[in-house]
């Protein structure tokens, strides 16, 4: 008999501890630094040398460059189908420039099929979202926070925090 | 109000449920309209516990006993049936008439 | 009569709560549902494949016969009720006689126990 | 004399059943409450991983073992990578191998976590589901740490891992083992001793010795058995022969047992990664491995022990870059044959703790 | 005036709960769904539970509901489904002639009472006994145990008999 | 103060009783909405989570859109299913859930209370009535889990209505009384107190009774998710399905009301108004029946059953031979 | 763990609404407006999803109900009986020989339902395109609403898509038409 109090006693002390839940959206959740997340892409650094598109295992990867008048190649089209890329990060480990890289970006859902599909210019865009710049996007972040803050604060409710 | 109501309340149920006792097939049912008369004498019970020369309870304490006594009769009467069930696989009155099991 | 009142109000309870879903179900309901039918939504829901066989089959006595211990003891409670209000009244002589009355159905517990129709298996 | 009984009824246990752990189909035949037969369907999650695999190199095979056994993903990298560099003959440099033995103990530790929390979900238990999945979500942010993903790492290569821990993840793991360590009473108090719990698992769903042999079982269903049988200490590999740990067994082979051993293996295998932190060495993470690999061709096997027992990979190669034929020996298939044995004769709330207890994952079963 | 009597709130009552019970139980022998039967059954008790109340025997009313409407149409369910098949429903009566027959018969029957009823002089007084003065389970609970000992214990044999007697017949086989 | 209680009937009588049901209602609805949103609630903090904070402040109109989500959600009539019986199974299952609020005493005057002399009996004649709308919904459904349910169900409830109707009997020998507001006048006098205190057997039991009857864990066994999908209503989609869970939660209202009126002194305490006396008592009631949700796992059928009958009915049937005994003694 | 400036935040402006309007349609408030909108915000804040997992997905989509990201919180509590869901959350591979299961269980749900794609599986075939037994995109056999990349999604993004799924109820109650 005994063992269903202490079982109720487990339960009830759980009951006033510190809640782990993260209150993502109205908290931005901070996925590590190596999260492996809708890539970026940087043409410049490019060397359509197709490593990528052949390691990827989804073949989801579709590229295209024409060479210049300095002999180089240049990147023209640069495809990538998040409908079945599977975020392994083959193609980022075999790019030899760091061309392509993964953000820890992650909010991707679409009303459609084809809005998955992305191209260089996304990809190129990519980190910074709808934001013009890199301040404009912190600074939305903390106005956010500050408002969850304190409404969080005006209902007594423990903000989510991370565990 | 009167006593003739209620009276003939009862009558027209125990009418009712004789006429299923003597009509259906399903002894289950039939069962089902033997309570019904039950409860058409329990309704002349109380009512005469209530109207009566002399109201006394005594008439509601009876048809308490009938009620405990419906509920005995009903579990050795599905008991019954259903060891007849077993039987013959049916529940039917015709195949009851046999009665040689 | 005044006592009467309270059965009135019991009956009031019973209209209110029949009115409620008749009201919600029956009448708001229709103009505010959906109601779209289709062969594949009316179809029987097993686990998304298609269910073998009737649902209604013949079920297992173990259920009767609970339901049969519950008529009689439901009874027996029907009973211990006036003689538990009279109690204070009856006294000793009252005491004996239910004990004669429980000791009766406790032994018709025990059988029904002895005769294993408690256990489910 | 039997016409009171009721007649037999045919009932579809899933594919989308709340207790079946994903598409897994049973077809149970009931009389009553009692099953007089079971039949499981799979298939429903067929994806035809082997096929694909023939296809692929080497290194694109990982993201597909990855989700194989889906809740143990370190595990099947590692059974395949093993297996190459096996037939490769590689060594595997230490960091990469301590490394490797702390992320796969982390990995059963969540995984039999898992197990628990959806078990105990079946039972009916709704809080020691979201406590399990508490403590697994540290282990994931763990891994998400160190390779950036929460479910299907991709993290191992042939030769060794393919990221090194990030400044300050040893010590992460290593609070987070000492303090699930002291986490584990809470299970045993909130659940091992609860009576209700008790007695809807014990002396049920018992397998004997035998029959766990003789269905080829492995992993905690045999070792619930008596049968003391872990291929990391049966048959090592790696470098589990420098810890100090055990390997619990039960006694009676009920759903208690496998229960309890799930909760004791826990607790070794956080005794095991407490031991690796403390001695990771410095180093690389892998070792020379060509770029492209190409495996000798010949046949090769080889068995780790899984979070659900022997998991294997049987390679045929024909000396390219793809393998010939690539089998998988997993155990979670294995081990459900035996579930028709276990369920003919019980009741139909048997069937639940029974068909939890067996622990499958519909991912390594249909493959 | 309402049928020669006077419209007061208990005659309302009265014809409401007489026609609940009439209409279910033509119902219960109309309907050919057994399982619609046992709804209608619980009808025919219920309205039988609330002329009880009707007539001051709250006690009684509330057993009625308990045992008939709670316990036993629980019960008839339970052996309908151990008996039946599927959606299983009455047989349409083999010969209708000799159910139409005992139609009429009861008919008949019912009518002679019904006259029988209308003439009798009922002698009923209307002043004994308030029912309300004191609550009748306290009445029935004295006239229960005092008066009626022997036939109280007689019926807990009964019942244990019942339930003795039952079990065995339902059991055999196992 | 104006009572219909007293006064003889009159349609301004009717109106005052037509108007005090309403209200009943009204409160009810509100209740079971937020007990629906307190139960997430609980249920998520003894978990480590938040649960709905969402929707309105604090997620407090988190049940209010659950509930009209529901309304104007399709309902599903089944092919197979026996439609009558399938459209009536929701109303009988809810009517006599509604009904037995019709004698709890909330407050120390009783307008809102039929002051029954068997309200007790009345309480638990009318529970039993649910029981033939679930194996009915069970029945209609003509589908194996809803019908398992369904069965399982009755089966259940029939077998834990005779321990709760045996644990109460005690208070009923102490108070000499069917009539709840009665009972609750005599604990305020009783040399023990509450009932709690001399009837602590029954207490427990009918506890654990009450708990089986509501179909909650751990004898949540009839609606069993990892068995039986959804029980008796796995077939009943939107507002039909709202009627089983407001049933449902009515009677968790309903029992712990009860349970207050027998055992805890009802509306009866100092300094508060005796409503408040009432509904404290009462949620600590409903918080333990949630607390013991999150906390436990399931019964297995056949040992429920077995529980019932050889644990409880013998505890029940000694508490009354001792509560006999002893004041016969005392 | 710190601010980090490069992510992005899930704020979408409505096609043909006017910023307040969105941020309105956002936080859920009440919509004081007509019946539609009022049935918008019932229902998109009183999602129930079928429990259905399918593979790997269905254990992000169990971590995600669970206690770190809590999808009670939303008021999504997951059903067992397609009867009383409304959406259906397809997590994982669909086989071909799930794909007329899944049919039925789409169709056995009450209106108004909802389809979201979780995970590149069911969103086109994932890892296992080229596979022979595989159903690429679950939109094939039933509509979807909303799609959600990833293999698997992590909980805050299929939190992200079952937002855009409230918001897309939002929207469509209140007549308009979702940007695409
Ligand atoms: S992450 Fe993997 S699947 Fe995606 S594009 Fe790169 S290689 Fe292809
Ligand atoms: S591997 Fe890198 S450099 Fe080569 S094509 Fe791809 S992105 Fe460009
Ligand atoms: S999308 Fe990826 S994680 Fe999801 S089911 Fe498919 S393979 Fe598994």
């Amino acid at each position: 008999m005994f063992g269903i109090f202490k079982g109720l006693g487990v339960t009830f002390g759980q009951m006033t501890k510190k809640k782990v839940t993260l209150q993502y959206p109205d908290v931005r959740i901070n996925m590590p630094e190596r999260y492996r997340g809708i890539h970026q892409f940087i043409p410049e650094l490019c060397i359509v040398c197709n490593q990528c598109a052949r390691i990827c295992p989804t073949d989801c990867i579709s590229l295209s460059g024409t060479r210049n008048e300095d002999k180089k190649l240049r990147i023209d089209t640069y495809d990538i189908n998040f409908e079945i890329c599977i975020l392994c990060d083959l193609c980022v480990e075999v790019c030899p420039t760091e061309a392509i890289l993964m953000t820890p970006r992650f909010e991707l859902a679409s009303y459609t099929r084809d809005e998955l599909y992305k191209d260089m210019e996304w990809l190129y865009g990519n980190h910074l979202g709808e934001f013009g710049s890199h301040e404009q996007a912190m600074a939305a972040q903390a106005a956010r926070e500050a408002e969850h803050a304190a409404a969080a604060a005006a209902n007594g409710v423990e903000p989510g925090g991370d565990s | 109000m009167a006593l003739q109501p209620f009276l003939a309340l009862g009558a027209i149920l125990f009418a009712i449920g004789a006429y299923g006792a003597l009509t259906k097939r399903n002894l289950i049912i039939v069962l089902i309209s033997l309570e019904m008369m039950l409860n058409a004498a329990n309704i002349n019970l109380v009512a005469f516990s209530h109207f009566g020369k002399t109201p006394h309870v005594a008439g509601q304490v009876f048809a308490l006993f009938i009620i405990a006594l419906g509920a005995a009769e009903v579990a050795v009467g599905l008991g019954i049936l259903l060891a007849f069930f077993r039987m013959r696989n049916s529940a039917d009155v015709k195949d009851a008439s046999a009665m040689k099991w | 009569m005044l006592y009467a009142n309270a059965f009135i109000f019991t009956v009031l309870f019973l209209v209110v709560g029949m009115a409620l879903p008749i009201g919600a179900l029956a009448v708001l309901g229709p103009l505010l549902r959906p109601n779209r039918p289709s062969a594949g939504k009316t179809a029987t829901y097993e686990s998304g494949v298609e269910p073998v066989g009737d649902a209604r089959a013949r079920y297992n006595v173990r259920y009767y016969l609970y339901a049969l211990l519950f008529v009689v003891f439901d009874v027996e409670i029907l009973f211990l009720y006036p003689w538990a209000v009279e109690y204070h009244h009856l006294g000793l002589f009252g005491f004996t006689e239910m004990i004669v009355f429980i000791v009766l159905l406790t032994v018709g517990l025990i059988y029904a126990w002895r005769k294993k129709v408690l256990e489910w298996n | 004399m039997c016409a009171l009984r009721s007649e037999e009824m045919i009932l579809n246990v899933g594919p989308q059943h709340p207790s079946t752990h994903g598409v897994f189909r049973l077809v149970v035949t009931i009389d009553g409450e009692q099953i007089v037969d079971a039949d499981p369907v799979v298939g429903y999650l067929h994806r035809g991983t082997e096929k694909l695999a023939e296809d692929l190199q080497y290194v694109q095979i990982i993201p597909y073992t990855d989700r194989l056994d889906y809740v143990a993903s370190m595990l099947n990298n590692y059974a395949l990578c093993h297996t190459v560099e096996y037939a490769l003959d590689l060594e595997v440099p230490a960091r990469a191998e301590y490394l490797r033995i702390i992320v796969m103990e982390l990995q059963r530790v969540a995984s039999h976590l898992l197990f628990l929390g959806t078990y105990l979900l079946d039972l009916g238990a709704m809080s020691p589901f979201l406590y399990a999945f508490q403590e697994r979500e540290q282990i994931i942010m763990l891994f998400n740490e160190i390779c950036g993903a929460r479910l299907t790492y991709n993290y191992m290569r042939v030769g060794g891992v393919q990221w090194d821990a990030p400044p300050g993840w040893i010590e992460k793991v290593r609070d987070f083992t000492a303090q699930m360590q002291k986490k584990v009473p809470m299970y045993h108090q909130l659940v091992t001793g609860n009576e209700i719990f008790l007695n809807r698992v014990r002396g049920i769903g018992v397998i004997s010795q035998e029959d766990g042999i003789a269905y080829a079982m492995s992993g905690i269903n045999l070792r619930s058995t008596g049968f003391n049988w872990d291929l990391r200490k049966n048959r090592p590999y790696s470098i589990y022969d420098q810890f100090e740990w055990a390997v619990p067994v039960g006694k009676n082979g009920d759903c208690f047992d496998r229960y309890f051993i799930h909760l004791q293996e826990i607790e070794q295998s956080l005794n095991i990664v407490a031991q690796a932190v403390e001695r990771v060495p410095d180093g690389p993470i892998i070792g020379k491995v060509p770029k492209l690999v190409r495996v000798p061709a010949g046949e090769y096997y080889r068995g780790i022990e899984g979070a659900r027992g022997e998991l294997g990979v049987y390679l045929v190669s024909d000396g390219k870059d793809k393998p010939y034929r690539l089998k998988l020996r997993r155990p979670s298939f294995v081990n459900l044959q035996i579930l028709r044995k276990l369920l003919i004769g019980q009741s139909m709330a048997n069937l639940i703790a029974i068909l939890g207890a067996v622990d499958i994952v519909l991912g390594e079963v249909d493959a | 005036m309402f049928f020669g009597m006077p419209l007061t709130g208990q005659t309302v009552s009265f014809f409401l709960l007489a026609l609940l019970i009439i209409a279910s139980g033509v119902m219960l022998m109309t309907l050919t769904k057994v399982m619609h039967m046992a709804v209608a059954l619980a009808g025919v008790f219920l309205g039988v539970a609330g002329i009880f109340i009707l007539l001051g025997a709250d006690f009684v009313g509330m057993a009625q509901i308990l045992v008939y409407a709670g316990a036993i149409t629980i019960l008839m369910v339970f052996a309908l489904m151990l008996t039946q098949k599927g959606d299983d429903t009455e047989s349409p009566e083999a010969s209708t002639g000799r159910s139409l027959l005992t139609l009429l018969g009861v008919v008949v029957f019912t009518g002679i009472m019904l006259l029988v009823l209308r003439g009798t002089t009922w002698p009923y007084s209307q002043s004994a006994v308030d029912p309300y003065t004191q609550p009748t389970v306290v009445l029935i609970a004295q006239s229960l145990y005092h008066t009626y000992t022997i036939p109280f214990e007689l019926l807990s044999l009964i019942l244990t008999a019942a339930l003795v007697g039952s079990v065995v017949i339902a059991r055999k086989e196992d | 103060m104006f009572s219909w209680q007293a006064t003889p009937l009159r349609p301004l009588t009717l109106l005052g009783m037509l108007i005090g049901v309403v209200v009943v209602l009204a409160l009810v609805l509100g209740i079971v909405t937020y007990l629906i949103y307190f139960e997430r609630k609980v249920i998520g903090w003894m978990q480590g989570r938040i649960g709905p904070n969402r929707v309105g402040p604090l997620g407090l109109l988190q049940s209010v859109a659950d509930v009209l989500k529901l309304l104007i959600k399709e309902d599903i009539i089944p092919a197979n299913a026996d439609r009558a019986l399938f459209l009536l199974a929701p109303v009988i299952a809810f009517v006599p859930s509604f009904m037995v609020l019709a004698v709890i005493p909330y407050t120390a005057s009783h307008i809102f209370t039929a002051n029954l002399n068997v309200g007790l009996l009345y309480y638990i004649a009318l529970s039993s009535l649910t029981i033939l709308g679930i194996v009915m919904a069970g029945w209609a459904s003509n589908n194996k889990y809803s019908l398992l349910g369904g069965m399982r169900s009755a089966a259940q409830m029939i077998s834990y209505e005779i321990p709760l109707g045996l644990s109460v009997l005690g208070v009923v020998m102490l108070a000499g009384s069917l009539n709840l507001v009665t009972i609750v006048q005599h604990q305020a006098t009783d040399r023990f107190g509450w009932y709690i205190i001399p009837q602590i057997i029954g207490f427990v039991v009918f506890m654990i009774a009450a708990l089986a009857e509501l179909n909650r864990t751990p004898f949540d066994l009839p609606e069993a998710e990892s068995e039986l999908v959804a029980g008796y209503f796995t077939e009943y989609s939107g507002f039909r399905f709202a009627f089983f869970m407001l049933s449902e939660y009515v009677y968790v209202f309903a029992i712990s009301a009860l349970a207050t009126t027998l055992f805890l002194g009802g509306w009866a305490g100092p300094f508060l108004p005796s409503w408040l006396w009432f509904a404290i008592k009462t949620s600590a009631i409903i918080f333990f029946l949630f607390w013991v949700r999150a906390t436990m796992p399931r019964m297995r059928g056949d040992q429920l059953m077995s529980f019932a009958w050889k644990v409880l009915i013998p505890v029940a049937l000694f508490n009354v031979v001792l509560t006999g005994a002893l004041s016969l003694i005392g | 763990m710190e601010l980090r400036p490069d992510l992005t935040l899930p704020v979408i402006e409505y096609e043909g609404l006017s910023a307040e309007e969105s941020a309105d349609l956002r936080k859920a408030g009440i919509v004081l407006a007509p019946l539609e909108q009022i049935k918008g915000w019932a229902r998109s804040n009183s999602l129930w999803p079928l429990s259905f997992g399918l593979a790997c997905c269905a254990i992000e989509m169990m971590a995600t109900g669970a206690s770190h990201y809590d999808l009670d919180r939303f008021g999504i509590i997951f059903r067992a009986s397609p009867r009383q869901s409304d959406v259906m959350i397809v997590a994982g591979t669909v086989t071909k020989k799930m794909g007329p299961l899944l049919k039925r269980l789409y169709d056995q749900m009450a209106e108004p339902k909802w389809v979201v794609a979780m995970g590149s599986c069911a969103t086109a075939g994932g890892p296992y395109v080229r596979s022979y037994s595989v159903v690429k995109g679950v939109d094939q056999i039933v509509p979807v609403d909303v799609y959600i990349p990833g293999c698997p999604p992590s909980p805050p993004a299929l939190i992200y898509g079952l937002n855009k799924l409230q918001e897309k109820i939002r929207i469509e109650a209140a007549g308009k038409k979702v940007p695409v």
